[in-house]
């Protein structure tokens, strides 16, 4: 933080600017803090990210990755710092955001007791998604789920319901797709199929959590590396040697 | 309200009162037991910031 | 604050003894002030919890908490004194059919559940939030459940205890609004003494938190490659 | 509106699909009914008693239905997925208020006769009519209260402890109010008199905890 020193007149307008030029990136966060009771789960984190790039998130266990994301879901408020999600600021235009975000979770978000139809159905209604049926019968034939899509999600194994969360997850054709280890108990064969979906040739911006580093690496435009909540790696995947991702994992690097 | 002979009603009254007083007394002494708490700790703060001044020079 | 409490302990000390009627009747002057004192209290937290929702600003949370929780101080000066009043005028410790009796009782009993839910939330700015709300679901709790007992009473036992009502005579009301007033003081001044102490303790741990920080030297790593994004 | 009716209907297809909540929760009253039976060893109950082992037995059952409904959405949707959906968050509040009255009608269907059936002798049935208006009152502010009190209970370290000893003081007004309407009914003779004004109490009662609850209910939801 820099004290501003010039005129008020100027520093306002310079502000402004920032403003503008944050607006254009689909994700743009700026000294986003955010607090657990006592502990710090993201300290002034400052990202952006083009509209229809892919981020890759990397970091070890409790770095922040998923309180990000959840931020960016519009599932957590910053404590402190801004906030914009596709040009709208949040949490107070959190409204604008949801229907053009959609989040596959470390939990598929589905219910136990429905059929992956039924809970597709359900979301759609959230959604108010036009020719639900449609599209429904569309994603669960690219997952190759159509034919236990009847059957309770209980029944599935944690494999196939991670395929209808990802259904779930593009059911309303979100702009930004927050995505927490998506390839997570998918077979090779189920990750190919999810690929149109949720892979990079979507064109759609990415938000990427994952272990895998090296396929991270391929697959995104730009790193964020997190440890503690710091941001340690914030540049061009390109530029990046998986050796410096897997800093952020090892003791004292 | 029916009248209690004075002596009797008199227990009853002081009982009340001495309720009250027993309260707020409590309630003192569980803030002053309090505040010893805070003032020990200031005390450790402030030998921890001298600490802090010395080791600076 | 130390010229209002001695003010307080004159006025309680003379007050009563001013007016010499009754016997028992005397348990009057502390156990009315202070339900009337706790129940405006409570009121009052709720209004202090909405402050909170509207703000976020954590002052507003920390004030109705300390109403609430000394409001549940005099609660139980309420009930033990109308236990005393009650065991004094009908021979029995604790009776039913006193409305307002009946009424702080449940008023009590929710209020009491104020402090597991704040306990039972880690994360303060959440437990801020839901003891706000509980604040206001509670102070919008009171009027009606004091309406629904003395229906519910009056029903059984038309006989109101009239005392409590304005008509009595003038040495008598001169002394319960004295006591009232008093009553009122000793509460603001507790509360006070309380949100202080509270405060001081918040920056105390503060204080040590920011000292020790300085000594483990450094709050985050090195970056290790840092090439953000510019627009095009 | 669409959020609330699909919300809703989630929820009562899980409960058809499961039969979790319902069954249980007629069981409980049926098997507590058969407790206050022991316990006050009484054949037959009339006046001011019927109606409160009546209540008292509809309240805990309540309880018990109110906890599951949160719990289970908890456990498989953790509501993230409703809290992202581009929806009012209030919506959440209605949906869930709704699910829970017909839970509580459904239960009433089932207890009702059999408590008229272990207690009640003779004019039982002229007084349902009047009967189901002081139970549907209730019902409401017991849902939304109910509602209101879970969304907090489910967020705390102590879970679905928490919601009785929070729900029971709150609702001491309901169940005043309900079963001092539901007195004269279950009089013998039957007597109407005074039924009014307990319906006025309920009525307010929801007016103001609906009120309330619809006014505080997103801070409850944001994190």
């Amino acid at each position: 933080m820099t004290v501003a020193v010039e005129p008020a007149i100027e520093s306002s307008q310079g502000s402004q600017r920032a403003r503008a030029e944050s607006s254009t990136f689909a994700v743009a966060l700026d000294q986003v803090v955010r607090h657990y009771g006592e502990r710090v789960a993201l300290r002034q984190v400052t990202l952006r990210l083009e509209q229809g790039r892919t981020l890759a998130v990397f970091g070890p266990n409790g770095a922040g990755k998923t309180t990000l994301l959840r931020m960016l879901a519009t599932l957590l408020l910053p404590h402190e710092g801004e906030l914009r999600v596709l040009g709208h600021v949040l949490p107070r235009e959190a409204h604008r955001v949801r229907p053009h975000v959609g989040l596959l979770a470390h939990e598929p978000l589905l219910y136990r007791d429905l059929s992956g139809r039924e809970n597709l159905r359900f979301y759609a209604r959230l959604y108010d998604i036009e020719a639900p049926e449609v599209r429904i019968a569309h994603l669960l034939e690219s997952t190759a789920m159509t034919t236990r899509s009847d059957e309770p999600v209980r029944n599935l194994s944690r494999g196939m319901a991670q395929r209808i969360g990802i259904c779930r997850a593009v059911l309303h054709r979100p702009e930004l797709l927050l995505l927490d280890e998506p390839r997570a108990h998918l077979d090779p064969e189920a990750a190919a199929m999810a690929e149109p979906l949720i892979g990079a040739r979507t064109g759609v911006t990415r938000v990427l959590v994952t272990h895998e580093i090296e396929h991270g690496l391929a697959e995104a435009d730009h790193v964020l590396g997190l440890r503690e909540g710091s941001v340690l790696i914030d540049a061009p995947a390109a530029q990046l040697d998986p050796r410096d991702v897997r800093a952020l994992y090892g003791a004292g690097a | 309200m029916p009248a209690l002979p004075l002596d009797e009603a008199g227990k009853y009254v002081a009982g009340a009162y001495g309720v009250f007083v027993a309260l707020i007394l409590v309630y003192v002494a569980i803030m002053a037991a309090k505040l010893q708490r805070i003032e020990r700790e200031i005390q450790s703060l402030t030998e921890l910031a001298r600490e802090r001044l010395k080791e600076r020079g | 604050m130390v010229l209002i409490t001695t003010a307080l302990a004159l006025v309680f000390f003379y007050a009563p003894n001013d007016a010499d009627q009754g016997f028992v009747q005397k348990i009057f002057y502390v156990h009315v002030p202070l339900a009337i004192v706790a129940l405006i209290g409570f009121i009052v937290a709720g209004v202090l919890g909405a402050m909170h929702l509207r703000t976020r600003d954590d002052t507003w949370d920390a004030r109705s908490y300390v109403a609430i929780h000394m409001s549940v101080i005099f609660g139980v000066g309420v009930l033990a004194t109308g236990a005393i009043w009650a065991r004094a005028s009908w021979g029995k410790w604790w009776v039913w059919d006193e409305p307002t009796l009946v009424s702080f009782l449940i008023v009590f009993l929710l209020y009491a559940t104020y402090y597991p839910l704040r306990y039972s939330i880690d994360d303060p700015q959440r437990r801020a939030r839901y003891a706000s709300v509980f604040a206001i679901t509670a102070g919008a709790f009171v009027p009606i459940n004091f309406i629904a007992v003395r229906l519910a009473e009056s029903l059984v036992h038309p006989r109101v205890l009239n005392q409590t009502a304005g008509d009595m005579p003038g040495e008598m009301r001169l002394t319960f609004l004295v006591a009232l007033a008093g009553m009122a003081l000793l509460y603001v001044t507790l509360v006070k003494l309380e949100l202080t102490s509270k405060n001081a303790r918040r920056q105390l741990r503060r204080l040590r938190k920011l000292l020790e920080e300085e000594r483990s030297g450094g709050a985050a790593p090195p970056p290790i490659a840092t090439v953000p994004a510019k627009p095009h | 509106m669409r959020a609330v009716v699909a919300i809703a209907r989630k929820d009562l297809l899980v409960e058809l699909r499961t039969k979790e909540s319902v069954p249980a929760m007629a069981l409980f009253a049926v098997t507590t009914f058969v407790i206050f039976h022991f316990g006050l060893d009484r054949d037959r109950l009339e006046g001011e008693l019927a109606a409160g082992v009546l209540w008292v037995t509809l309240l805990f059952a309540a309880i018990l239905g109110i906890n599951r409904l949160f719990v289970a959405e908890r456990e498989q949707g953790g509501f993230d997925g409703i809290l992202m959906a581009p929806i009012e968050r209030t919506s959440l509040l209605i949906a869930k208020s709704g699910a829970l009255i017909v839970y509580l009608v459904a239960l009433e269907l089932i207890a009702l006769p059999v408590f008229a059936l272990f207690f009640i002798d003779e004019g039982f049935w002229e007084a349902v009519p009047r009967l189901a208006v002081v139970m549907l009152l209730a019902d409401v502010g017991l849902a939304v209260v109910g509602a209101m009190l879970a969304s907090i209970a489910i967020h705390t370290r102590a879970r679905d402890l928490l919601l009785p000893i929070l729900l029971l003081p709150l609702t001491v007004p309901v169940v005043i109010a309900a079963a001092a309407a539901t007195k004269p009914l279950l009089s013998i003779p039957l007597d109407t008199s005074g039924v009014g004004k307990w319906l006025a109490v309920l009525a307010l009662y929801d007016l103001v905890f609906g009120l309330l609850a619809y006014a505080v209910f997103d801070f409850l939801m944001e994190d």
